[in-house]
């Protein structure tokens, strides 16, 4: 059996809405990539915030959803953005 | 906050109302001083709404308004940029956003302004939350697409 | 002064030091607010100055005035628009002008305030003489030409 | 001889300078147009001046050049403006 990490997304904005709580701890198999949590996250959306475009940022940096997640990271997928 | 590493840029996401503006005529090289206030407007979506509640992500949204700045400053000959972003409740009519430039001349600054509100826009991890009269909460759905300044449809707070 | 028979513009005319600007979070409906300075700035023609002094055209500086600001909401989708100009004597880094202009988006708000500022340089009878540290005053020889905003080189005070 | 007016032309910026007085009160034939009273104007003035591009304004209002003047119209050859 794989041995697994935990990461923690943290949500905003729909997403935020659609998890109901600002931080979600997920396990992910030794390995996996921002790609893999992504995947993880989507399937707890509804469609249509599934369907919006998302930046990434791991340990608040942008990243792309190759990156190889260590244990503990901070991990975010990000709607589109809102300032101004 | 965070503290602007080069003198040019004067960056700021804050949880206070933005302070009132304090004259000041010391820049004498500078002929072309331009502000711009972001208010919030009185509806979301069509909802009549009483506050738009306004959440970044902590860390990466100083990092990447600072880095905006930057580009803006190399990328048009202008002297000085100060943007203050204001988060949490902020009501219908005060300033969310606050941004200033000084140029020389008031043709770079228009365009110094208008490219680095976009960007702002675009790059920088920070969304809303319209907040109704009966005190509904709801993440406003409309973000900016990813195409860059001629892809916002600019339909929100300004 | 000239009282303003239109309630989207308000301009004037004025010898006295632009006010410091007032907070006003009273437009609920406008998400966008411009304003430009145009300061004076320590040189004139390559000389080193101290003040300048503007003369207008009384009576039809402030009609044409007017008339620039009112094409100016016509022409574009704002709803108000502020200009104050000062005349007399004023000092290196001191406003002369100030035009703010009410949006509900900002793309317009920057569309109409270079507009706005370029069609005043050419059509508005207000000229500027450059005061000297040892007191000399010359008038400026260096306008705008008349082809309109692309002619205007703009090394002048903004 | 020629019946003539009087009209008073209001100097600014380089025209003032060189005029030396903010009025200038001329004479003309009666049926003088603005630009009768731009050349008489321009006479008066060093070459660099006179080569100015200059707008037309007749009692506080813009004019043509072809306009016939009155007497104690108040008539301004207006140099290239520099408000902002």
């Amino acid at each position: 059996m794989a041995e697994m990490i935990t990461v923690t997304l943290v949500c905003f904005s729909q997403v935020r809405h659609h998890i109901g709580s600002h931080l979600l701890p997920i396990e992910l198999p030794l390995g996996s990539t921002a790609g893999d949590a992504e995947a993880d996250l989507r399937s707890r959306l509804p469609e249509h915030v599934r369907a919006l475009p998302m930046r990434v940022a791991v340990n608040q940096e942008f990243a792309e959803r190759s990156a190889v997640l260590q244990a503990g990271d901070e991990v975010v997928f990000m709607p589109p953005m809102q300032g101004g | 906050m965070t503290a602007a590493t080069d003198p040019r840029v004067d960056t700021r996401i804050t949880e206070d109302p933005l302070p009132p503006l304090e004259p000041d005529d010391s820049r004498v090289k500078l002929g072309a001083e331009l502000l711009f206030h972001g208010r919030v407007r009185d509806e979301e979506e069509g909802r009549p709404i009483v506050a738009l509640e306004y959440e970044r992500y902590e860390g990466l949204a100083e990092k990447e308004l600072e880095r905006v700045a930057l580009d803006t400053v190399e990328r048009f000959p202008i002297d000085q940029l100060v943007c203050w972003h204001r988060i949490g409740r902020v009501g219908v009519g005060e300033a969310s956003l606050r941004v200033v430039v000084w140029s020389c001349h008031r043709v770079e600054g228009l365009e110094a302004m208008a490219w680095f509100i976009s960007s702002l826009k675009h790059r920088v991890p920070i969304w809303k939350w319209a907040v109704t009269a009966d005190g509904e909460r709801f993440p406003s759905t409309c973000g900016h697409d990813e195409n860059g300044p001629e892809g916002d449809h600019g339909t929100h707070a300004h």
